[in-house]
């Protein structure tokens, strides 16, 4: 078993260091009690007390969660590097997990439903659209029984919310019922754009009028 | 037939160029390997080819001196990974799809348009190389469209005489194809194990005095009298795996070794195949 | 075509002077009209424009086959099945069903509630009509709790398809005055021998005729089609109606 | 030219359909239905808008790749005097029958492919306008179009409306333009050889053919189509007395 | 969408929202330096250069590689041997046609004859294949998509309207007597009586095959396509095929061939419109909001444009000539932007002839 220390640059497969003095982070994986690279890019490691950005679900890559106080090693593909030109700069697509918060297009409404796609997960922009559904029951933290889709979304909207499930096979399930989450963007029935004006309604600077949704409070 | 979403050419089938000087002395005159037996040829890795694609690669074969000896040109691009078609049942991890076609000008017989068998053939054992490769369970619910079109056939021109020939092209083909889709992956940023790459070797039978045939890795047909059998091999170097064998033609049944050191072979080359795809990919970091 | 109903084409601008200004009322835009900001009121239609300056609203009227919801239309739907809590019914062919609340009748409660079954019909209102979701309906009036005529359609009888024109016209208060519209009164009355029948009509171009005698049904729901297809004036209703009646005897 | 100078249409000839109408002119008659808005379905389904599907079928065979790209250059056109924003999600489709033509598609026995047919765009234009019109179709505008060629006669040119396929094989470049009712240039398709000059001579004759401003006199009843003044029906004027009658037939008991 | 996502970073506001991005783009200078320009950092009226990279298919008898930014086009183009034995309903056009045909070759009529031959026989075959994972949008294994199927159509329409290659280059002729002069001596010159009337006529031609692979696809499909097209004709060398009338067949020369004389240099130069305001039916028509006429859109621009325009220019004689005109999807676009975009398409000749040679 080498002790050296992991190298700067990996290629997938390649051997960073002993399960015994890291655990893994994104871009790696165990093999015999080893943790080997799984992308092509630079090695980086984070020392325990700082937390690891979007996580790649560990649980499904270490049976036994590692011991906490283990330096995490992690590959970041080169294209995902901030020296990387803005020009080229590609992201690296990432899955939304439970608890991600995410900003999504709504596509289509009805009494029970709004079907979003999902298009920012945290602050990374996917590549790929996912499918999301907003249930009347996750509109809200209030009168959840008075909600009504049409009065909190329209086809068009951009929308703040939260991941709650990994849902079925073509939806994620999301969530807006946090007061921050919720309509951060939308265009009027005259295709103008509207400004909050409290949390369940928006006007059209243009015409005066008001629209309901569930608004997102500004952050 | 007329395909409808095509521009169809002449109702009467049209004849590829016959040619009057193709002297038939041209079976002996055939190019003879220059290269050792266990050398193979100058492999040329890109990637990056398709901005448009989450992935991408292209890959080429140097020709040989010999003139009009074409080499293999592919060119690969990886899509995902993103949602399944809405009519797809859940996947607890990454549905992998795998397309190669040739196109209609890379070889001898100009190609149609449809996917014939062997490029079906050549779809699913790239599949199997591939995903052996990949760690699947990190993308749940999501697949990846992996498309490798051949530009330009591993295949002699003069030599259409010759047939058969089209399935030992097809194995450099398929070795090819598992390179440039390995570098596209890794391109695309997708988690795999270890790289994979593809070797062939093939026993071949260079003279006509019954001696005994002899291995040759990355074999080109029209450079050997006969070949009797060949494999193509899927190997990951650190750990030591096969992900995909295919095995063609026969073995004498005296010598039974014969077949593991033909494999042993193939590795052999996919681990020459494999150095290129490392300084390629390592040359886009850092 | 007298000019105080002028032909108007998609687009073309509409003479100020047609725009009726009333006073008070707000102006009232009906079918085939759109309003652009500011004050631009265009035609979406090919058709009469018809005004009314009591009322103060105008349309440009014209026939057609193919029904969009409006709110407070009253339709006949047909039941295509049911779920948890709604129905979901069709207003017209090739259109995404409308959904109708299975409390949305009058006095239905959790355990009253009307069971209706695929293929039945209801007389309802259209109560949520917009361009980004599927139709509601209901059988009760929201703010009196009453049916008012609406709900599911008993007895024996039949539905028939006519233009949207021809079922707007049926629906005029006085058909025969409004709508050169006398076929039913005939068929009631001696030309058709004092047939007995009752009619729903609804706005989405259904009608169902019901009678205790299936030929009577057959009769007038024929007589309500050869009206709308063969644009009869009333001599030629009263004409068709004899024969019909000649026919039937 | 043989065929009808004077464009002819009849209205719903396919009673089954939401709209329909019968087209004939300079040789081509061509039969449309209109049905929509009616449910999409998912894959042709857009959030935000109306899909409006266009279906060339050819008078003689099947449709090749030439049809698809008919129908993706009116399609584009369509669904800009279609008030698409109204019906998200729907479908408004629109089926154009080729019932005859003046040219014979068949050369050796098949099917001449692929090569641009600009005698008959006009006849699609017009049949489908007609169509959506009486299956009321909320619509923006209406549109005319009008085909134009440039013939070199012994050195002099000359531009000639409505060209028969014979005409358009001699030509030196065919054109093929339509307007809104707002003037508005809709469509601009030109092949062959010219310059910026004869584009502006096309431009200058369809023009006068398709927006030609319809005289207040006669504003009301239906009239005969003037056909003098530049040597090409009035298809606006056309287009207006066409619905005058429909629509006084619809509305009969008026 | 002025308001809130004003503070989100830029990619993410793209993303969301890409009709408000670029109309920002458009209209909001990022420094004092730099005026306002695309998402794309390219100014409206800038071109992507265009690249010809030489490429060498061993199977192909004439190839190009067209580069434009990240649209990359590869054209193989091959001759197959059509027999006029196997052309039903054969009518061969004599010499003497062709004589008249040369002789007013500038004039149009005398053209005709071939380009008749041309598409009567189906000669040029072009296909365009985008299912090659050059675009995330193009699924793989389809058969051919509308874009793809309008593409080919175009490219075929404007190879025969433009008359880019003349039949006679594709046909093989026979002409008895030059052919049997080395035959006499064994033929004891008899053969002359016997056949001697036989006249010279057609027994070939060539078809081409003209087949387009995008490699990668970043909008502005058909002037890359085009390009490609035209570049791989003229690098196209045919082998010189001679009738052997013992054997019944067309041979060809594995050491001699002839190159492809292709006439003129049509370019295509394409554009789309992009709507301040995107349209909507309550709101006002096009004429609200500003517009601008994005030259050699890219993927995304072309998402976000109805409106698109495409001309074919030839600046080869002193006057400059339009091949071919399309502009559809739009009403912004009039007589007087049209005549201007003219000067554009000449810009635009220009630089893919001196990229070309």
């Amino acid at each position: 078993m080498t002790t050296t220390t992991p190298p700067t640059l990996a290629i997938p497969g390649q051997l960073l260091g002993p399960a015994s003095r890291y655990q893994p982070g994104p871009g790696t994986h165990l093999h015999e009690s080893n943790l080997h690279a799984s992308l092509v890019g630079q090695v980086h490691i984070t020392q325990p007390a700082r937390a690891l950005g979007p996580a790649k679900r560990l649980t499904k890559i270490t049976p036994a969660p590692a011991p906490a106080e283990l330096p995490t090693l992690s590959v970041t593909p080169a294209t995902q590097l901030a020296s990387a030109p803005s020009r080229e700069k590609k992201k690296r697509e990432v899955l939304p997990e439970v608890g991600n918060v995410v900003l999504c297009r709504v596509i289509r409404i009805t009494p029970r439903q709004a079907v979003v796609a999902i298009l920012v997960c945290g602050d990374t922009v996917l590549e790929a659209e996912w499918q999301g559904l907003i249930r009347v029951q996750d509109v809200r933290a209030t009168e959840k029984d008075r909600v009504k889709i049409y009065e909190s979304f329209r086809p068009g909207d951009v929308v703040r919310a939260e991941v709650i499930s990994l849902g079925d096979q073509t939806n994620y399930y999301l969530s807006t019922t946090r007061n921050e989450l919720g309509v951060i963007s939308a265009v009027s029935e005259a295709g103008n754009t509207m400004v909050p004006v409290s949390w369940k309604e928006l006007m059209d600077p243009k015409s005066g009028l008001m629209e309901l949704r569930k608004v997102a409070q500004p952050q | 037939m007329n395909d409808r979403r095509r521009i169809n050419g002449p109702a009467g089938a049209t004849l590829a160029p016959f040619f009057d000087d193709a002297a038939p002395q041209d079976l002996d005159t055939r190019s003879t390997r220059s290269r050792p037996p266990n050398a193979t040829r100058k492999l040329l890795l890109k990637t990056g080819v398709t901005p448009s694609a989450s992935g991408s690669a292209y890959l080429e074969i140097e020709t040989s001196a010999k003139p009009g000896l074409s080499g293999l040109k592919l060119s690969c691009s990886v899509h995902g990974p993103r949602a399944l078609p809405k009519s797809a049942p859940f996947s607890p991890h990454i549905v992998l799809s795998t397309h190669v076609k040739y196109a209609p000008f890379a070889t001898q017989q100009r190609r149609g348009y449809l996917r014939d068998s062997s490029e079906r053939d050549l779809g699913i054992h790239l599949e199997t190389a591939l995903r052996g490769a990949i760690i699947a369970d990190r993308w749940p619910k999501s697949g990846v469209d992996i498309i490798v079109s051949i530009i330009e056939g591993d295949q002699d021109r003069e030599t259409s005489k010759l047939q058969g020939d089209e399935v030992w092209d097809m194995m450099n083909t398929l070795s090819g194809c598992i390179t440039v889709a390995a570098a596209a992956l890794a391109d695309a940023g997708i988690d795999c194990v270890d790289t994979v790459a593809g070797g062939v070797a093939a026993l071949v039978q260079d003279a006509d005095d019954g001696s005994a045939p002899s291995i040759a890795v990355d074999p080109i047909p029209s450079e050997h009298k006969r070949i009797l059998a060949a494999c193509c091999v899927a190997y990951l170097p650190t750990r030591d795996e096969v992900t995909n064998l295919w095995f063609r033609g026969d073995l004498p049944a005296s010598d039974l070794d014969l077949y593991t050191s033909l494999v042993g072979h193939g590795i052999q080359a996919s681990k020459n195949a494999n150095r290129v795809l490392i300084d390629c990919l390592s040359g886009t970091v850092g | 075509m007298s000019n105080d109903r002028p032909l108007v084409l998609p687009g073309e601008t509409i003479d100020l002077s047609l725009i009726p200004s009333h006073p008070k009322n707000p102006l009232r835009l009906g079918p085939g009209l759109r309003h652009i900001p500011p004050s631009d009121i265009v035609p979406t239609a090919a058709g009469e424009l018809i005004t009314n300056p009591v009322k103060n609203s105008m349309w440009v009227e014209y026939n057609s086959n193919r029904y969009i919801p409006s709110q407070n239309d009253i339709i006949l739907a047909q039941i295509l099945r049911s779920t948890s809590d709604f129905y979901l019914c069709s207003l017209a062919p090739h259109t995404p069903p409308a959904t109708l609340p299975h409390l949305a009748f009058e006095g239905a409660t959790k355990k009253t509630r009307p069971v209706l079954l695929p293929g039945q019909l209801v007389y309802a209102r259209v109560s949520l009509a917009n361009a980004h979701m599927d139709p509601e309906l209901e059988c009760v009036h929201a703010s009196t709790g009453k049916a008012d005529g609406l709900g599911p359609i008993t007895g024996t009888g039949c539905i028939f398809d006519v233009s949207l024109g021809f079922a707007r016209r049926l629906l005029m208060a006085r058909p025969a005055q409004d709508g050169g519209l006398a076929v039913l009164e005939m068929l009631g009355g001696e030309e058709g021998g004092g047939m007995a029948f009752e009619t729903a009509v609804g706005r989405n171009g259904r009608v169902w005729v019901g009678s205790a005698s299936a030929r009577t049904v057959v009769v007038v729901g024929r007589a309500l089609q050869e009206t709308d297809r063969g644009r009869l004036g009333v001599e030629g209703q009263r004409r068709l109606v004899k024969k019909l009646v000649r026919e039937m005897s | 030219m043989t065929a009808t100078t004077t464009p002819e249409a009849t209205f719903g000839v396919l009673p089954r359909a939401d709209g329909s109408a019968r087209y004939s002119h300079a040789g081509y008659t061509v039969t449309g239905s209109v049905n929509g808005p009616i449910e999409a379905q998912r894959r042709e389904e857009h959030a935000y808008e109306a899909h409006v599907d266009v279906v060339v079928r050819p008078a003689a065979g099947h449709g090749g790749t030439r049809e698809r790209h008919l129908e993706s250059v009116l399609q584009s056109s369509l669904a800009q005097i279609i008030l698409v924003k109204s019906f998200p999600r729907s479908l408004i489709q629109i089926v154009l029958q080729v019932e005859n033509s003046p040219e014979n598609d068949y050369v050796n026995t098949k099917l001449v492919q692929a090569s641009l047919n600009f005698g008959i765009m006009p006849a699609l234009m017009q049949t489908a306008v007609l169509a959506l019109l009486s299956a009321g179709v909320p619509m923006r505008a209406t549109a005319t179009g009008t085909a134009v060629a440039i013939m070199h006669q012994d050195g002099a040119k000359q531009t000639m409306v409505d060209p028969s396929p014979r005409d358009i094989e001699k030509a030196r470049s065919v054109h093929v333009l339509a307007f809104t009712s707002q003037d508005e240039l809709l469509l601009a398709e030109s092949e062959g050889d010219f310059t910026v000059k004869e584009w502006d001579l096309v431009y200058e004759t369809a023009r006068g053919i398709c927006c030609r401003s319809r005289p207040q006199a006669k504003e009301g009843m239906a009239m005969l189509l003037d056909d003098e003044s530049t040597g090409g029906p009035d298809m606006r004027q056309f287009l207006r007395s066409t619905m005058e009658s429909k629509v006084a037939a619809d509305l009969h008991w008026k | 969408m002025a308001g809130p996502t004003i503070s989100l970073p830029a990619p993410i506001f793209a993303k969301i929202s890409p009709h408000p991005f670029l109309v920002r783009s458009l209209t909001r200078s990022t420094a004092a330096d730099h005026p306002p320009c695309r998402a794309n950092g390219r100014a409206t009226q800038e071109l992507r250069p265009v690249r010809f990279n030489a490429t060498s298919l061993s199977h192909a008898h004439g190839s190009a590689l067209v580069r434009l930014g990240d649209t990359t086009v590869l054209c193989g183009v091959r001759g197959e041997l059509l027999p006029v034995e196997r052309i039903p309903q054969f009518r061969p056009v004599d010499k003497e046609e062709l004589r008249q045909q040369g002789e007013n070759n500038n004039g149009n009529c005398g053209d005709a004859i071939g380009r008749g031959e041309l598409r009567d026989y189906d000669l040029l075959v072009p296909n365009i294949e985008l299912a090659t994972g050059s675009a995330p949008q193009f699924l793989p294994g389809v058969p051919p998509t509308t874009l793809a199927q309008t593409l080919s159509t175009r490219v075929y329409s404007l190879l025969h309207s433009t008359g880019l290659v003349q039949a006679g280059d594709l046909k093989i002729w026979y002409s008895p007597k030059e052919q049997r002069r080395g035959e006499d001596v064994e033929m004891g010159g008899t053969g002359d009586k016997e056949d001697g009337d036989e006249e010279e006529r057609p027994v070939a031609y060539w078809v081409l095959y003209i087949d387009l692979l995008f490699v990668s696809f970043d909008g502005n499909p058909f002037d890359v396509a085009w390009a490609a097209v035209v570049a791989a004709l003229r690098d196209t060398r045919l082998p010189v095929a001679r009738w052997d009338p013992d054997r019944e067949v067309v041979v060809c020369s594995k050491t001699e061939r002839r190159r492809l004389n292709v006439r003129g240099l049509p370019v295509a130069c394409s554009a789309a419109v992009f709507m301040e305001k995107e349209q909507s039916e309550a709101g006002a028509g096009p004429r609200e909001g500003g517009h601008w006429l994005l030259l050699d859109p890219d993927r995304l621009e072309e998402t976000l444009c109805k409106e698109v325009i495409t001309m074919v220019v030839d600046c080869s004689d002193d006057e400059t000539r339009i091949k071919s005109l399309e502009k559809q999807g739009g009403t912004l676009l009039g007589r007087e932007l049209i005549r201007g975009y003219a000067g554009i398409a000449e810009r635009r000749w220009k630089e893919v002839r001196t990229a070309m040679e």
